[in-house]
């Protein structure tokens, strides 16, 4: 165990964490400094212990997110980053306000100890008396699945042969390859892409640029391994 | 602690206890001598044995208890039995529709359908004298299979199951694959 | 039943449910009209609310309940031996005011805002009976919808959910089709 070690659960989650750096380095939240917030934020998580993925994959799911807004805004026209960055200030404000609302509602209920008592126990006849329509059953039923099963897309296997297209997001490659590396630290080069799915292989591919970009992993000069750099400015 | 303040607190105790209260366990816990928290007691019941109270102090050896009294007890009885008698939620209708179009199907069906925890749903409509154990299903961890009841039918002006309102297609029953697998694409 | 009797019932019968009761079901069983009963209640709770009294009648939303007053829960634990019972975690807490500033809300809603798997602590709620489901949803995926409980107000001392202590400012409110708008776009 490393001094530096604390666990990610001391947080509520990646907003928590994220308002916990914002407010302690005194950062805009209405207009962040995603390179300086980026940094702060894979400054805990090396020094977290992550080895429970489970736990800490929504918080590299949150680091992929940043790294993608801040390779983003490395773009000549950054539109595309100004947008995510207000979706992710959204958020947090969101989050926020939630956090007060329960900070009240916990004050209320602090002040207030109350009890009351169970109910006497008298032997009823519990059957139930109540009538209804046949349609009522029906209703209730396909309130359950009915119109969830007939929104149901025909399988794919349906489509083989007219469709095989499938859009697989560059985020959650990134995401894979992070969890990847993070685990093993290195690995190899033709491993990530194994996958039969072509376009898996090319968001995967440009998922490596990104993170390649962002000093996230480097790739050895023979294109064979593939490292993880768990300090940003190693 | 004076008088009216114990009184105060005794009356709390013995309303959230509902069982007998030992004049010992009184004291200890108002801080008040056991003598004096038996005067308060007494002042109490009392005060509840005036007419136009609903509620009365029993004493029973060296506890007390508080207890409806008992010209009410019809009256207690009625709104008991109304409140078992509201109308079926929204998840006891689901609930119930589900094991009504599949029948015999196990809680764990029930839940994949709806996509939570059921069970306690189930048990309650079984109470309600609408579904009713069926054995065991066949299939690994033979779990108890549930299915609707005569008196099912009756609520529900049916004759028979047969009669149940036809589903709009003819697919008619929902596989339990198909909505594990809607479950996996959803995720 | 004249008003005396009818106090007297009520009382009876706000004793021995325990739970919140409906005037309108107050009502139904004493057999008198429930403007009527509304007021026996409000008389009551007035008598109860003079000092000296260990009780108090409550009023949520249309009901009323019986609950001992604030001052007497430590001596009612004592004398109970009621182990301290954890307050909610911050999670729990956090989800909690989710719901209840936003209802009806499905879970999804309440990750959406956390921003963490929340699934397990809305399950938990709903065991500890302040949150319940309330219906479905008329969005896509028709997801289970959940509200605050009655006994949800009681816990936090409130007559209705309009009570609930305001917020800073107006941004408080998500307001749900915004999510629904993010989440198609997402998809």
């Amino acid at each position: 165990m490393e001094k530096l070690q604390f666990k990610l659960d001391a947080f509520e989650g990646p907003l928590d964490l994220l308002l916990y750096l914002i407010s302690k380095h005194k950062l805009d939240i209405y207009d962040i400094e995603i390179s300086e917030l980026l940094r702060q934020y894979m400054a805990v998580m090396d020094a977290a212990d992550t080895t429970d993925l489970d736990a800490a994959s929504e918080f590299f799911e949150m680091a992929s997110r940043l790294i993608y807004i801040k390779s983003a805004a490395l773009l000549p026209k950054h539109e595309e980053a100004d947008e995510l960055k207000r979706e992710l200030t959204g958020q947090l404000l969101e989050y926020q306000a939630a956090r007060r609302a329960a900070e009240k509602l916990a004050e209320k209920g602090r002040n207030f100890k109350v009890y009351v008592r169970e109910p006497t126990e008298i032997p009823l006849d519990n059957t139930y008396r109540r009538l209804h329509p046949p349609e009522k059953i029906l209703d209730a039923y396909l309130g359950a699945v009915g119109k969830a099963k007939r929104r149901l897309p025909p399988p794919a296997s349906a489509f083989s042969g007219i469709v095989t297209k499938r859009v697989v997001s560059v985020t959650s490659r990134i995401l894979f390859v992070l969890k990847r590396l993070h685990k093993k630290q290195q690995s190899d080069y033709l491993g990530f892409f194994e996958s039969p799915d072509r376009s898996e292989l090319v968001a995967t591919f440009l998922a490596m640029l990104e993170l390649i970009k962002a000093k996230r992993i480097t790739v050895s000069d023979d294109n064979r391994t593939v490292y993880y750099k768990s300090k940003l400015e190693k | 602690m004076d008088f009216k303040q114990c009184e105060s607190a005794v009356e709390a105790i013995l309303f959230a206890s509902g069982d007998p209260v030992p004049v010992d366990r009184l004291s200890e816990a108002t801080g008040v001598d056991p003598d004096t928290v038996e005067k308060v007691c007494r002042d109490l019941k009392a005060k509840y044995d005036e007419p136009g109270r609903g509620i009365m102090l029993m004493e029973l050896e060296d506890s007390f208890q508080m207890v409806s009294k008992p010209q009410h007890a019809e009256a207690i009885k009625l709104a008991l039995q109304i409140k078992k008698n509201q109308p079926l939620s929204q998840a006891a209708m689901e609930v119930l529709a589900i094991i009504a179009y599949n029948q015999p199907v196990s809680k764990s069906f029930v839940e994949q359908v709806r996509g939570v925890e059921s069970s306690q749903i189930v048990n309650n409509l079984v109470d309600k004298g609408l579904v009713e154990e069926a054995g065991r299903l066949d299939i690994p961890g033979k779990p108890i299979a549930y299915k609707t009841t005569i008196h099912f039918l009756r609520c529900f002006g049916l004759k028979s199951l047969e009669n149940l309102p036809p589903l709009p297609d003819d697919s008619g029953q929902v596989m339990l694959d198909e909505v594990v697998e809607e479950q996996s694409a959803e995720s």
